[in-house]
């Protein structure tokens, strides 16, 4: 029957009203999803892979976009790097997907930048991460660690009277670029030297003894004192369990977690925790319909009530409402002009607020200081009185001191530096 | 019958058997020397100051109840175990205690395990190959090629054991006793100065038994041997000097006549049977 | 924090003058309610002034609200405006109860309620009070508590009721506990005297206020502040010592426990058991299901969890060895490979059939914590129970292999396999036997590994390569040897950590035991003798 | 021909290793033309993507004759051969990443993005002459090699064998993979190295580079595979399977059996080393996971599957194994562990003498060292 009447309907600016009413008359838009569902990571991306799933199903009842439906492709990377890669690849050139969301840790993101350049596709990256990365072909919606790192550190330096730090990582690139990043701020804002501990230990460490009771020790210099914490996933249960076991409470040295989320959490017994803090962009328990709306479709789609929400879930919820919003208004799909249409895009978060995206291809977002409540949640203790836009490039790091990014025309570059007014790099 | 004949005219045929000049020194006194040698496993005294001299070209034959260390002994002479104390000399010029198994190889001592070991995995005739006296270091064996007079040899040794026809098969295939031959063959093959043989006929049938004595008899004068057994006929047939191991140390050492009537001998041997 | 000094001093004037009378007090309902409702919109400064209220009206149930408060439990119906006390706060919809009658609400959407924020700041605060109203208490050890509590946060006034309770108190404890408390305070107004009551104190907040007079601008203060320093420093080393003694040996328990089990299997059976660390999360899940079937009692589900978990882990190593592993007589290098194999299945397996994500076990309060040899030097509950455990299971061990039947079969099938079936032994039953024991001990460590680290399908993992690090490194079937190996690798990381950091230490000990191979093929006690010959 | 390299040629007069050769060629040249020669579209038409995907199998199964040349041949289980597999695949990463010159996003000529913004100040030493071809080259096979000669030398020295060796191998791997996940080293952390730009002056992005690189780990795979039969067919072969059955007899029969293990096992090391250099450029990422002794352990198993001391098993096990991840990971990812799990199992105990067990079954048993793998004692 008539489907050009309906392309051309579907073409229309009406293509949303009239679409709702009609069959999706093209090929559905392919919808990449590249998260670890086996492997060490599954335990954090497979939820991120369920909420893409739900958040698809939602638009499709809706009608899809532009009266197309949209079709999930799910692969399984397997917590594996160069398999990113690989996948991403096959999606791009096999599946030929319209977008990808995927990627949880950073060295995922490095392996697929390549080939989502190489072959043109777009890659929206849910995670909070180091920053100092820009690419044409990638969105940020974590946060950059200005939109984690620095306010947390204001809100102890401020409000909470910290002048003794402990920067504590797990040692990979995520808390070896923050802390460093972190360092230089401390030290600009005056703090000595001697008043930075560093500690750095290997993925997955299980014995916190001597470093909790050197954190202990370092604390006890009748200054007030807080750890900040990049400590990845799974070691974090021990290490939190050597400082309620040494009797270090959140009122002694508190410690703000940039990598401990709800889930993280769920598998914490939390009682110890009470009153230990984590910086993120948002919280299960933020007190808001729209945020409410969401945890119950989600602990519908899941079928279970014990779930859980966390901040990349939100992040990929705003990618994905930019990205259709970006398609409508490009009123295609064709990566290019998406990836004009969507810079300026903003769509409401689930804090309340609107998340905008930045010409750098990172998004502005709150961020918001939570308290461990003995529930598993976070309770909000403070949060900026604005949304912060994400910083692609620190100021705080010398390599990318006066280096900014910006993907509109004329500029289109990442990596532009003010200094030398040349795109490509640092003027060291 | 071909072996036979080969034994009783054996000066021209097995000329390949005769020992090559060897570094062994040789000129004053025995070959093997053994003083003192003490071995102990937690505790317990494997080998307790054992003295043993073997001479020059000598068949010397070693008997003992079980446990009384015949195959510590080897280990020990072969360098295999290293005794706690005592010393061990091959001819006047090599301490065996202070050279590894390659070495003393090398140096001319065979050894033929109790039980019988050759490699399952390769043939008959592979297994010989890689006994053959040759240079043994990597690249040599690397860059190896099978030279005719080598697959001479190999064949005149398969011969005189006896297994032609098994040649290219699997020595894993092989019964107990082809094995026992095997292995005596590539003994042969090393040209060694000292054989060491323990149990050679376990396992075997009269005839082979009587084969194998043949060999053995044949070997000494030439090289030396010393076997250690327990099938006290076979003892019998070859033996000229014999030597009992008792707890780790000689117990009685003589003509086979001289030990079976030995008091402390017997009362070993019935204590054992009682 | 002057409004809280105030009003620690009215509480504490309350207290010490009316005390027993204090428990019957009651105020008027509505005058509650509002003081209550009123927290609710406060901004942190009113907070305060309305904490000081609550506490100050003597009500009975004062604690309960101030307890409610500092948990973030108090809470408001958004329609109706009556203050409650949210029961579980669990879930979507929160059981909650009348904060002033007490009587359970039923549950209720957690969008309707409004929880009154609480902070650190303010925990702090209730603590102060709670701690002030404590130092009445009948239990010496809650006065102790109490007295620690308040060092720091003393002032010119209460400074004086603190004397005044001095002089009342007479546990020895408490009372050098409140003269710290006073003695912090006089040095921080530069009273030098303070300085020989703190010389001796090895508590951190009387360090910290040591430490800023030190670097205070009075010298005469300041040298003396930090002679008194020196003097601590020393004691401190001799306990620091002894803290990285515990650290390692607790950590060479948590190692001899995963290794143990493995040295029955490897030195035993000569089996490489790869799945050993999935047997050890099968214990570990035990403990976790076993706390989900007796909620509220975490304790007696971790006692129940040792038999169960023994079990449910030698069970599971059963069905592995008549499975697989029989088949596979005197190939030890395969059973490694067919092993590794069921460790990926069961992992996958407890991903698919419980969860990716971690369980959560709880802690029995009787194990949290530390019990306090002195101001600097306190032991870990959790990980002192491990290391008994530790011994008792390395014990049990020893008496099962030394004076049962099994043992003696056992080492009989180890020395010499043949030899022990001639003399009638069933080496296939001792097989199963010795696989479901060591299995077992797995099993065991699960249990005790759950209290110290993630329950999770990666547990295994994270202990494997180190358990047959110590078995090897103690000299295969020798469990004398695993002990001594565990517990020295334990230690010697402990001792490396500080200067060389945890990645770095880690690879030393890798690097040692590598090394050590070279200079004892067998290990620290290997089997002599033709029978370890193989 | 001389005696000196009859050794390397003899293989090439084998019937089974002619096969293997022709079989392998033929699968080169078809998947070229079919990439060249057919439209986008078409059925037939071989994508860029596939093309790298075969490469990758191509490596692993280089890697798989490595470890067979150990495991099968000398009775040794390495539990950490991945560990030389990566070095070699640093190697070739640090030269590309050298490479990359000023395109990196700092733009810096000399330092790799990574340490810039980690802002070290200058090259560590390490990484000097990773520029030039030539020496990262003799690198890939250098490091493995130097690693494999130290290790090897002090363990097979003291006689460490059996289940022991095989543990500190693994200890080996597992050290390395945490010194490399340390940034401190300067290899890039856990995020290793990647967005490589070109190798040899061409553009890693370009198709025809990557078709290159495909036809390079063939050819690889061939000379590996080669070298691998050659020293099995000599008498040096010969002596190690004696090394891998009774060991003390070989030693009493004169040969030093500590050297014989420590030639082969270098050798193997090389090899998986050039495996690991070709590896990289065609996944264009290098990051301490390879270190992981979980991989090393599949590699064992690859061989295990394939068959035992025959190398052409190891080849067939490791591509069919990635095979079959790549299509489990795409159409059932959670089945995809408890599959491979049901394979390690099945395989040991079923299959001892893996696919080409079963191969030979159907020929009766010929006297090459094909049949030698039906004796295999463990």
């Amino acid at each position: 029957m008539s489907i050009k009447k309906h392309v051309k309907v579907g073409l229309s600016a009406l293509a949303l009203s009239v679409s709702l009413s009609s069959v999706a008359a093209e090929d559905p838009i392919k919808v990449g999803i590249l998260h670890s569902l086996s492997g060490t990571m599954a335990i954090s991306e497979t939820a991120l892979k369920d909420t893409m799933l739900m958040l698809i199903e939602k638009q499709n009842e809706e009608g899809g976009v532009l009266g197309r439906q949209l079709e999930p492709v799910v692969v399984d990377p397997a917590s594996n790097w160069p398999l990113f890669a690989e996948k991403a690849r096959e999606l791009l050139e096999k599946e030929e997907v319209d977008v990808i969301f995927g990627n949880w840790t950073s060295v995922s993101r490095k392996s697929v930048l390549p080939v989502v350049e190489e072959l043109n596709g777009l890659l929206f990256y849910p995670v909070q991460y180091e920053g100092e990365e820009s690419s044409e072909n990638v969105f940020y919606t974590g946060a950059a660690p200005n939109q984690q790192a620095i306010p947390a550190v204001d809100y102890l330096m401020n409000n909470i009277g910290v002048e003794r730090w402990v920067l504590a990582g797990t040692d990979y690139v995520y808390p070896r670029t923050t802390n460093k990043i972190l360092e230089t701020y401390l030290k600009d804002k005056g703090v000595a030297a001697s008043d930075i501990m560093i500690n750095y230990t290997p993925f997955g460490h299980s014995d916190w003894q001597s470093i909790v009771s050197d954190i202990k020790a370092f604390g006890s210099a009748g200054k007030k004192t807080a750890v900040v914490s990049t400590i990845n996933g799974d070691a974090n249960v021990p290490f939190y369990r050597e400082l309620g076991n040494q009797g270090i409470s959140a009122t002694d040295i508190p410690v703000v977690a940039f990598s401990v989320g709800e889930q993280e959490l769920s598998g914490i017994d939390t009682g110890p925790l009470v009153g230990h803090l984590a910086a993120w962009n948002y919280f299960m328990s933020v007190d808001n319909d729209a945020n409410y709306d969401f945890i119950d479709a989600w602990i519908d789609y899941k079928g279970d009530d014990t779930v859980v929400t966390n901040d990349p879930m939100e992040a990929h919820y705003i990618g994905f409402n930019m990205y259709i919003e970006a398609v409508k208004k490009a009123g295609t799909t064709d990566v290019d002009e998406v990836k004009d249409a969507i810079i300026g895009v903003s769509v409401p978060n689930l804090t309340g607020g609107y998340a905008t995206m930045m010409p750098n291809h990172h998004i502005t977002k709150p961020v918001l200081i939570g308290e461990i409540q003995d529930n598993g949640q976070f309770s909000v203790v403070w949060e900026t009185p604005s949304t912060v836009a994400g910083d692609a490039w620190s100021d705080f790091l010398p390599g990318s001191r006066d280096m900014i990014s910006d993907w509109r025309a004329p500029l289109r570059c990442g990596n532009f530096n003010v200094a030398t007014g040349e795109c490509g790099g640092a003027s060291e | 019958m071909s072996v036979l004949d080969q034994l009783t005219n054996r000066d021209q045929v097995f000329d390949f058997l005769a020992p090559e000049a060897s570094p062994v020194d040789v000129r004053h006194g025995p070959i093997l020397y053994m003083e003192d040698v003490s071995v102990s496993f937690d505790g317990f005294k494997a080998i307790n100051n054992l003295n043993l001299t073997i001479d020059d070209g000598e068949l010397r034959c070693i008997i003992g109840p079980n446990g009384a260390g015949k195959t510590t002994m080897m280990d020990i002479i072969t360098g295999k175990t290293r005794p706690d104390t005592g010393s061990v000399w091959f001819g006047s010029r090599h301490n065996l205690l202070n050279m590894n198994e390659p070495d003393i190889a090398s140096l001319g001592i065979g050894r033929k395990f109790q039980k019988p070991t050759v490699f399952e995995a390769l043939t008959v005739f592979e297994n010989l190959e890689l006994a053959m006296a040759a240079d043994k270091r990597i690249l040599p064996t690397l860059t190896a090629i099978m030279k005719p007079e080598y697959r001479d040899q190999i064949d005149e040794v398969l011969e005189m054991i006896g297994l032609q026809s098994l040649r290219d098969r699997p020595a894993g295939i092989l019964s107990h006793g082809q094995k026992q031959w095997l292995e005596i063959g590539m003994l042969l093959m090393q040209k060694p100065r000292l054989l060491l043989v323990d149990e050679p006929v376990a396992g075997m049938t009269e005839q082979e038994m009587e084969r194998t004595a043949e060999l053995l008899t044949s070997l000494a004068g030439k090289q030396s041997v010393v076997v250690v057994e327990h099938d006290m006929g076979f003892v019998r047939s070859i033996a000229r000097e014999v030597t009992v191991l008792h707890q780790g140390s000689v117990l009685a050492e003589g003509s086979m006549d001289q030990v079976s009537n030995d008091p402390e001998v017997i009362k070993v041997y019935l204590g054992e049977e009682a | 924090m002057s409004i809280y000094r105030l009003l620690a001093r009215i509480v504490l004037a309350a207290c010490l003058a009316l005390g027993p009378m204090l428990a019957t007090a009651q105020v008027q309902d509505d005058t509650a309610r509002d003081l209550l409702k009123q927290l609710v919109e406060a901004n942190q400064a009113e907070k305060l002034g309305l904490l000081k209220e609550i506490s100050e009206t003597g009500d009975e149930r004062a604690r309960g609200w101030l307890e409610a408060f500092r948990g973030g439990k108090l809470a408001v119906v958004e329609d109706t405006g009556n203050v409650v006390i949210v029961l579980n706060n669990r879930g979507r919809d929160w059981e909650i109860a009348d904060a002033l009658s007490g009587d359970n609400l039923g549950e209720m959407s957690r969008r309707d309620l409004e929880t009154v924020r609480v902070n650190n700041a303010m925990r702090a605060q209730v603590d102060g009070i709670l701690s002030v109203i404590d130092l009445t208490v009948t239990d010496p050890q809650g006065r102790l508590d109490a007295a620690r509590n308040l060092l720091g946060d003393v002032d010119a006034t209460l400074a004086e009721q603190l004397e005044a309770r001095l002089a009342e108190e007479e546990n020895a404890d408490v009372r050098a506990m409140l003269a710290n408390a006073i003695a912090i305070h006089r040095l921080e107004q530069g009273d030098a005297e303070a300085i020989d009551v703190l010389s001796g104190s090895l508590n951190p907040t009387a360090r910290a206020a040591l430490n800023t007079a030190a670097n205070g601008d009075d010298p005469a203060l300041a040298a003396a502040a930090s002679k008194a320093l020196a003097s601590i420093e020393q004691k401190l080393k001799i306990n620091h010592a002894a803290e990285t003694l515990y650290f390692g040996l607790s950590l060479g328990s948590v190692l001899v426990l995963a290794a143990i089990g493995l040295a029955i299997t490897f030195g035993v059976m000569g089996v490489i058991n790869m799945a050993h660390g999935e047997l050890i999360m099968l214990g570990a899940y035990t403990t976790w299901g076993m706390q989900q079937m007796l909620p509220g009692q975490p304790g007696l589900a971790l006692v129940l969890s040792i038999p169960a978990g023994f079990l449910v882990a030698a069970l599971a190593g059963i069905a592995i060895e008549r499975s697989v592993i029989q088949f596979l007589k005197g190939r030890p290098l395969e059973t490694l490979l067919a092993t590794f194999g069921i460790s990926l299945i069961l992992q996958q397996l407890v991903r698919t059939v419980i969860s990716p994500l971690n369980r959560t076990v709880v802690t029995p309060e009787w194990m949290s914590g530390s019990i306090m040899i002195n101001e600097a030097l306190s032991l870990t509950l959790n990980r002192l129970y491990v290391i008994g455990f530790a011994l008792v299971v390395f014990a049990g061990l020893m008496l099962i292999m030394r004076r049962t039947r099994l043992g003696l079969e056992v080492r009989a099938v180890t020395q010499n396999r043949a030899m022990a079936r001639s003399m009638g032994i069933k080496a296939t039953r001792v097989d199963i036997l010795t696989f479901g024991l060591g299995s077992g001990v797995a099993g065991l460590a699960g249990v005790a590994l759950s209290q110290i680290t993630n329950v999770g399908p990666n547990l295994g993992q994270n202990y494997i390569i180190d358990s047959f690090m110590v078995v090897v490194f103690g000299g295969v079937g020798n469990l004398w040897g695993t002990l001594v190996a565990g517990l020295s690798l334990g230690t010697i990381n402990q001792i490396l950590e500080p200067w060389a950091g945890a990645v770095l230490a880690k690879i030393m000990v890798l690097v040692l035991i590598i090394l050590f191979i070279q200079k004892r093929p067998k290990g620290l006690f290997p089997q002599k003798g033709r029978a370890a010959e193989n | 021909m001389t005696s000196s390299n009859m050794w390397l040629l003899r293989p090439l007069q084998e019937r089974s290793t002619q096969i293997f050769l022709g079989l392998l060629t033929a699968a080169v040249v078809v998947v070229t033309i079919l990439h060249l020669a057919t439209p986008e579209g078409s059925a037939l038409h071989v994508s860029a993507y596939t093309v790298t995907l075969l490469g990758k199998y191509l490596c692993y199964a280089l890697l798989a004759v490595a470890v067979d040349l150990v495991w099968g041949y000398l009775g040794i289980l390495s539990l950490g051969h991945g560990a030389f597999f990566a070095l070699g695949g640093y190697a070739m990463g640090m030269y590309l990443m050298r490479q990359i010159g000023d395109r990196g996003v700092y733009g810096d000529p000399i330092l790799p993005d990574f340490m810039v913004f980690l802002n070290w100040q200058e090259l560590p030493w390490y990484w000097h002459g990773f520029d030039m071809a030539w020496f990262a080259f003799a690198m890939v096979l250098l490091v493995p090699g130097a690693l494999a000669f130290v290790f090897g030398f002090l363990a097979f020295r003291s006689r460490v064998t059996g289940v022991y060796l095989s543990i500190i191998t693994q200890a080996l791997t597992f050290a390395l993979m945490l010194a490399f996940f340390r940034n401190e080293m300067g290899f890039g952390g856990n995020n290793g190295l990647t967005d490589f730009k070109d190798i040899l002056g061409f553009d890693l992005r370009s198709d025809g580079t990557r078709l290159g690189l495909f036809i390079a780990t063939g050819i690889a795979l061939a000379v590996g595979y080669v070298v691998c039969r050659g020293i099995v067919t000599s008498k040096l072969g010969r002596v190690s399977v004696a090394c891998r059955d009774a060991e003390a007899r070989t030693r009493f029969l004169g040969y030093r059996v500590e050297r014989v293990q420590l030639f082969v096992f270098v050798v193997s090391a090389m090899l998986a080393g050039v495996a690991g250099a070709l590896y990289v450029p065609q996944v264009g990422i290098i990051n301490p996971s390879e270190f992981s002794p979980l991989f090393s352990i599949e590699i064992v198993v690859w061989v295990a599957l394939g068959g035992r001391a025959t190398l052409y098993g190891a080849v067939i096990g490791a591509v069919l194994v990635n095979y079959a991840k790549t299509v489990f990971t795409g159409v059932m990812p959670d089945a995809w562990l408890f599959a491979l799990g049901a394979l390690f199992v099945l395989v040991t105990v079923f299959l001892p003498k893996g696919i080409a067990g079963l191969l030979q079954k159907r020929r009766k048993a010929t006297d090459d060292d094909g049949a030698n793998a039906q004796e295999v004692a463990a």
